[in-house]
């Protein structure tokens, strides 16, 4: 553990989020048949949306946000990126899956205190959401767990790295293919964009954000995203041994991921619901089962 | 505190046009739905009261933005039948194959707003593209892309220009080419059919009884459509089918305006095939300015593409319209429909259903 | 990039940023929103530009007025436009806002659009094609370079006018006055 | 200090405050409090103390005192948690009726609870028991009406299981000859149905007093019904008498070797609490009374006590006491906090009509934010550490499926949590509520204390987890590396000063981002986006059936089973009983008729078989 890994580790998966979704940007105008946006057009959005004197409906409207963020911050700070892992040992998998928490609670409190029923519901259709796909995803962890004997994801990535990759192993492919599943949810793409849905309810948390707290929000989606693949990458795909190679991989499953998003509707949050309750619950829970077994 | 009051437009993303809807929702249900219309309006039939028979066709057009060309039809009628004028053979079949383009060009827009209201930014995207191609030939031919004011009083404002039918059919094959993207991406997608199936339905004889017209009613399966029941222009000329439905719901409603659109495609092409090469596109009408017409009264009707639309026009036998007054067909969709199936629903279906309907906001303001 | 764009970039970041960045609110106040969607799709891809539209007022710096304003329509505008972050921009589109343009007679129309908000540009025509639009906004960036785009300065300035004036049209509005 | 001074300044407090409240008000609560507060210093002082001292011989069978460390944390968390709520109920109880009564309530099932835990024999376990029972039968129903109720359903459930462990003791004493639990300890001598059977008849008694699973329908009327101070008590330290006797049946009597030799009764007991875990987090979802729902969760994470102890390794054993603690702070504190917002909007707990009270009530607010964050498990609160201890040991001893169902009910508290927070104190305020005050300082005071718990634990764990390791060593089973900040080991550690570092570094550097932005300006809740129109009043707060679309889908798997049972067989004796009183017809002949017939069975029987 470095100081300057503590360091790093944040602004590396701030640069590769805010990059992410001016790439998603750009290809998605690709697949709409435009030309896009430039590449950067996140960047001048967020230095745009600082400057900008917005509203703020008191102090845990303005606190919420900064705890979210920085519960992202801690998150990425337990994740390894290649063989940057700076707190990766303090508590292992079970801390981040706490953790990643934090992101969604700073937001959801934040967005309460505006008094928006638009933010309010978009709240609960995202801790719903939360909650279908947390049920395959704590299935999928535990078979992990129980699989390498070990909490520690720094452990899990050193075990794939000597022999072959999780999803490649024979108790851990049913596991793998329902957090492919599960992934746009965690991503919160289509067709699991419920939550923000701004045709159904104006963008719902983010309804009353705007100048520094938008681009606080647009700050924590990027890192969210990057949370949100490189623990697959890590966990599934024998995460890396060095830094460019990762974000490789990162970027490979994050265009999977943008397709998707192209050419679904969104769905109706009991469908959401029902679905990850569905076939991803029942693959993770099947590969539980047969790790257990093992 | 049970309710909450929702407010679903002016300004939202999921409202197009100015419209608002007051949901009274208890979780994500609603319970009641209040449209609340008057955003738009302007006060159109005192308008026209106001203006010459001529000067009516800028105003009247801008009725409906989306598809103005059968404002401008129905207008024309209903002065062809109050001052008798006769329309010639070609400027008939000019009239149908303009008003099918626009047909298609509005269907375009529709599938651009409901696609939209799903989430699904890529055949939004495509959707507009095309109905762009569509726009370019009204370019061409009149020389506006949206406000078109084309169809006069015995006619059209002028003739095709040359080869200009062909570019017609090119665009077509075009748009036509690409329905089968559309199909795989969106009408035969299985999340698109979970979130239409069963939203919104209507049944027939709830939706006669509410004065649903168009492709709302003959998704119930009723086969109502003012071309076939009273032929203009050039309907009766060609062989065509009115394409219905059963299911009554959102997903039929769509599905009709795709097959609809489909419709429409043919019959431009059998209209060009069939349409006279020579002869004159308008009959000749009196200076403008002096133009009187006879004291009586007049109600026509047309099929738009969003359902029946009516004119009923008095004239004093002065140089204005006495009295007009337009039966539109989002007023019925937009205010009495909507309010009645939008309770029960869920609010994400809320754009959903209102597109469906394809409700369109200055039709019902006025 | 050149180098004058950067230097300015560095200098200026903010100006810069609500330059490259106009986030449009999304009101169809009029028929002119009929060319809005062909602008930010495929045909002509307003995201080049950064111009995309926002779900809330909130969330946007630019307000395009899209044709003729009723009255009842007017409120929703003040409303909309009092609820957006500072640095805003608003483009009238279209003739109707300006002077009232088809509706010159009607009762129910305004007129005069900058007498109830600020408006820092105007795109004549009905309907002004979706190139206008970018005129407007390449027209709205030298705006904003020379500081000409202020007003939003001059509506907290001269608010008390303002608000005498949405009152006088509208009689009490429903929410208290944005400044004091 | 000696183990009898303590109960008799417990008992006699609670004597004395009957009586001062005769004299004044004033003079009550002054000794109400002064009371409960010198309890705390003097079980303090016992810290890592081992007596063991004779109370007297009462029919051959004698009464010990003694204390240890378990029941060291046990009295301590008692005697801390009663004396902040009867300092919550100073101004909670002004103007109520029965005031005397309910301090002397509070009191005395303090002082049963303090001798439970102080008794060394299951006789004077037993008699305190029942003390408290009773006690907390007349307080739950202290309001009459739908708490009577309550307190009926409570009551009749506790005496069945109060049954059952009364069967226990005769059986333990007939075989062991003594029931002294120093003596038992360790070297207990039954076969092993024997062994079972005991501990089912115990396990149905703490089953009953811990609300696991099939025994959980008395408890949520119960807490609901309850006045807040007492439902703080009822909830935080209670229902943990069932867990100080699970621990002390599992652990002491029958100890941990025979423990380990009867692997199918601690996954019965595994599985329950699970169950537990599950089915009442859902079902707190859907409440639509705060305290209701607070309930409910408590049924809950009763159910991660009990996994914890009963799964018996010393990490799910340290994890399970832990988490007793701070349950005990956080529920107390969420229950704290409901108590002071129906005080101050005159009982209103119904989560559909609250809303927006933030700005009323700031500090509340943060505590019961506090609270939740506990419950939930955020990291940096106390539950975090000890729900890792749970999962963590679950996870490593190859029972994913158990620790799933534990994570999984994490994620249905995270909704109800904020579900809570959400529709009490954010969205918009109610016309009503919007010139409420803060709740008193003497409100407020218990909660801070609570809070500042709840965090000081949830990042130095360290602190109580060392007492908690020398109690499960104790029992035999084997020590963990336990530092200040977590845990050290080498199959993942915890180190929650680095998440402390980690968060408290992001927020300073978030919020030093966020100063880079313009200021933002302070505007009320009525200036919020409502497409493009003002905000209506009062109908613009979402809180009616929060998560509907969640209900379609699982609603037909909640209805309460087990509720139900309990009161179909409470259908069925009455109407066997009703029609057994036709029996009883008045005619005193008949009667007569009775006594001969039965009397002529017995001569029969004793005829036919001489039994006798």
């Amino acid at each position: 553990m470095h100081i300057s890994e503590i360091i790093l580790s944040p602004l590396l998966a701030l640069i590769v989020g805010v990059f992410f979704l001016g790439l998603s940007r750009k290809i998605m105008a690709r697949i709409h048949w435009r030309y896009g946006p430039p590449i950067t057009q996140p960047v001048i959005d967020i230095i745009r949306m600082f400057s900008q004197k917005s509203v703020s409906h008191g102090n845990l409207f303005n606190f919420g946000i900064i705890f979210s963020i920085a519960g992202s911050i801690a998150v990425v700070l337990f994740i390894p990126f290649g063989r940057i892992h700076p707190l990766s040992n303090s508590g292992g998998l079970l801390v981040i899956l706490y953790i990643m928490l934090l992101a969604p609670l700073g937001i959801a409190l934040s967005s309460g205190e505006a008094a928006n029923p638009n933010s309010s519901i978009g709240i609960s259709r995202k801790l719903l959401l939360t909650l279908g796909y947390e049920f395959s995803l704590l299935l999928i962890l535990l078979a992990l767990m129980t699989h390498y004997r070990t909490i520690s994801i720094t452990e899990i990535v050193a075990l794939q790295q000597k022999g072959s990759w999780s999803l490649f192993r024979l108790p851990l492919v049913l596991p793998g293919i329902a957090y492919i599943l599960i992934l746009p949810a965690i991503l919160g793409v289509r067709p699991f964009e419920i939550s923000k849905a701004p045709q159904e309810i104006s963008s719902g948390p983010m309804v009353e954000y705007g100048g520094t707290y938008l681009a606080l929000a647009k700050i924590e989606h990027a890192f969210a995203i990057v949370i949100g693949i490189s623990l697959f990458v890590n966990l599934f795909l024998g995460g890396a041994n060095n830094l460019a190679f990762f974000f490789l991989k990162v970027l490979l499953v994050f265009i999977l991921g943008i397709f998707i998003n192209a050419v679904f509707p969104r769905l109706r949050t009991e469908q959401a619901i029902k679905y990850l309750f569905g076939i991803p619950a029942f693959l993770a829970f099947l590969g539980l089962v047969i790790t257990v077994l093992i | 505190m049970r309710e909450l009051e929702l407010y679903y437009g002016p300004q939202h993303l999921g409202m197009v046009g100015n419209f608002s809807i007051t949901l009274n929702v208890e979780g994500d249900r609603i319970k009641k739905a209040t449209a609340n219309p008057g955003y738009l309006h302007r006060g159109f039939e005192k308008l026209m009261e106001c203006r010459t028979w001529m000067q009516n066709f800028p105003l009247v057009c801008r009725i409906n933005v989306v598809e103005p060309d059968h404002i401008e039809l129905i207008y024309s009628m209903g002065v062809e039948k109050l001052a008798g004028i006769e329309v010639p053979e070609k400027g008939k079949y000019i009239r149908s194959i303009y008003l099918e383009l626009a047909r298609v060009a509005s269907h375009l827009f529709g599938l651009w707003a409901y696609s939209n209201m799903l989430g699904f930014d890529t055949v939004a995207n495509w959707a507009m593209y095309h109905r762009d191609l569509i726009l370019d030939l009204f370019e061409e031919l009149t020389g506006a892309r949206v406000y078109h004011i084309y169809i006069r009083p015995g006619g059209v404002r002028r003739d095709f220009p040359d080869g200009f039918e062909d570019k017609i059919i090119e665009t077509l094959h075009t748009i036509g080419g690409k329905i089968p993207d559309y199909n795989s991406t969106f009408f035969d997608n299985r999340l698109f059919k979970k979130r239409t199936k069963g939203i919104g339905k209507l049944d027939r004889e709830n939706a006669k009884k509410m004065g649903a017209v168009g492709h709302a009613i003959r998704a119930t399966g009723m086969k109502y459509d003012i071309r076939k029941i009273e032929p203009y222009a050039a309907y009766d000329q060609v062989e065509w089918d009115v394409p219905t439905r059963k299911g009554g719901d959102a997903y039929s409603r769509l599905l009709t305006i795709r097959d609809e659109m489909i419709e429409s495609v043919h019959m431009i092409f059998k209209l060009i095939n069939k349409m006279p090469k020579k002869g004159t596109v308008y009959t000749k009408t009196p200076n403008p300015f002096k133009w009187k017409i006879p004291e009586g009264d007049a109600y026509v009707r047309c099929e738009s593409s969003r359902g029946e639309l009516g004119l009923y026009i008095v004239s004093d036998g002065g140089k204005k319209p006495y009295r007009a007054h337009f039966r539109t067909p989002s007023y019925s969709h937009g205010l009495t429909i909507l309010e009645n199936i939008l309770a029960g629903e869920d609010i994400a279906d809320v754009g959903n259903i209102m597109m469906s309907l394809y409700v369109v906001a200055p039709e019902i303001d006025r | 990039m050149d180098r004058n764009k950067l230097i300015k970039w560095i200098k200026t970041p903010a100006k810069m940023g609500n330059k490259y960045s106009l986030h449009a609110v999304y009101f169809c106040t009029g028929c002119g929103i009929i060319e809005i969607p062909p602008t930010i799709t495929t045909r002509w891809d307003a995201e080049r530009f950064g111009v995309t539209p926002a779900a809330t007022p909130r969330q946007a710096n630019l307000f395009l007025i899209t044709g003729y304003v009723s009255l009842k329509t007017l409120k929703s505008i003040i409303r909309t436009y009092e609820q957006m972050p500072e640095p805003k921009y608003t483009v009238g589109f279209g003739s109707c806002p300006i002077n009232g343009g088809m509706y010159w007679d009607s009762y129910n129309t305004i007129k005069h659009l900058d007498k109830y908000i600020p408006v820092d540009g105007w795109i004549a025509g009905c309907m002004p094609r979706p190139e206008a639009i970018f005129i407007a906004v390449t027209h709205l960036w030298k705006m904003i370079d020379n500081d000409m785009a202020d007003g939003y300065k001059k509506y907290r300035n001269n608010y008390d006018q303002y608000r005498a004036n949405q009152e006088k049209v509208l009689g009490s509005l429903d929410w208290p006055p944005l400044f004091k | 200090m000696s183990l009898a001074l303590i109960l008799i300044v417990a008992f006699s407090g609670a004597i004395i405050t009957y009586l001062a409240g005769k004299v004044s008000s004033k003079l009550r609560k002054t000794i109400a409090v002064v009371f409960s507060l010198a309890l705390i210093p003097m079980i303090a002082l016992l810290f890592g103390k081992n007596i063991e001292t004779p109370l007297f011989e009462f029919l051959g069978l004698r009464l010990i005192l003694r204390i240890n460390n378990l029941a060291w944390i046990f009295a301590i968390a008692i005697s801390i948690l009663s004396s902040l709520s009867v300092i919550f109920s100073l101004i909670y109880m002004k103007g109520k009726e029965k005031v005397d009564f309910y301090y002397f309530m509070m009191l005395f099932i303090n002082a049963a609870m303090i001798g439970i835990v102080f008794s060394g024999d299951l006789v004077s376990f037993f008699i305190f028991w029942e003390m408290m029972s009773w006690a907390t039968f007349l307080l739950i129903s202290y309001k009459r009406g739908p708490a009577l109720a309550a307190g009926i359903k409570y009551i009749i459930m506790s005496i069945f299981g109060s049954m059952a462990m009364l069967i226990g003791i005769l059986f333990i004493l007939n075989t062991q000859g003594t029931l002294i639990i120093s003596q038992l300890a360790g070297n207990i001598n039954l076969s092993l149905y024997n062994t079972i059977f005991i501990m089912i008849l115990f396990s149905v008694a703490f089953g009953v007093k811990n609300a696991i699973l099939p025994f959980h329908a008395w408890l949520p009327p119960a807490h609901s019904e309850a006045p807040s101070p007492f439902s703080a008590i009822l909830s935080g330290i209670l229902i943990k008498m069932g867990t100080y006797g699970f621990i002390l049946l599992l652990y002491v009597i029958v100890g941990v070797q025979k423990l380990l030799s009867l692997p199918g009764f601690t996954i019965v007991i595994n599985i329950l609490a699970t169950v537990t875990i599950i089915f009442p987090t859902f079902v707190a979802l859907i409440q639509e009374d705060a305290k209701k729902l607070l309930a409910w969760s408590t049924v809950a994470q009763a159910g991660y006590i009990i996994l914890g102890i009963a799964f018996g390794t010393s990490l799910s054993v340290t994890g399970g006491i832990f988490h007793f603690i701070n349950h005990a702070t956080f529920k107390a504190l969420l229950f704290l906090a409901i108590g002071a917002v129906e005080y101050r909007t005159n009982g209103v707990r119904d989560l559909n009509s609250l809303g927006g009270l933030i700005k009323q009530m700031p500090i509340t607010f943060v505590a019961a934010l506090i609270g939740a964050c506990g419950l939930i498990g955020v990291p940096l609160t106390n539950g975090f550490v000890s729900k890792w201890f749970i999962y963590k040991s679950l996870i490593l001893n190859k029972s994913p499926f158990l620790a799933f169902f534990a994570l999984f009910g994490t994620w249905g508290t995270i909704l109800y949590s904020f579900k809570l927070i959400h529709n009490i104190f954010l969205g918009q305020t109610p016309e009503k509520f919007k010139s409420i005050g803060r709740a008193p300082f003497s409100m407020q005071l218990p909660m801070i204390i609570l809070s500042l718990a709840v965090i000081i634990f949830g990042i130095f764990p360290g602190l109580p987890l060392k007492a908690i390791n020398s109690i499960v060593v104790s029992f035999g089973l084997e020590s963990l590396n336990i530092n200040l900040w977590g845990l050290a080991s080498s199959t993942g550690a915890l180190n929650t000063i680095n998440i402390f570092t980690a968060i408290s570094a992001g927020i300073l550097l978030v919020w030093l981002l966020s100063k880079l932005g313009s200021k933002a300006k302070s505007v009320n809740q009525d200036d919020t986006y409502a497409a493009g129109t003002s905000v209506p009043q009062d109908r613009y707060h979402y809180t009616v059936e929060f998560y509907k679309p969640l209900y379609r889908v699982i609603r037909p798997y909640l209805k309460d089973i087990v509720d139900i049972f309990y009161t179909l067989l409470a259908d069925w004796i009455k109407k066997i009983s009703s029609k057994l009183r036709k029996i009883y017809n008045g005619y005193v002949g008949n009667y007569v008729m009775y006594i001969i017939l039965f009397l002529a069975i017995l001569i029969f029987v004793q005829l036919k078989w001489s039994l006798w």
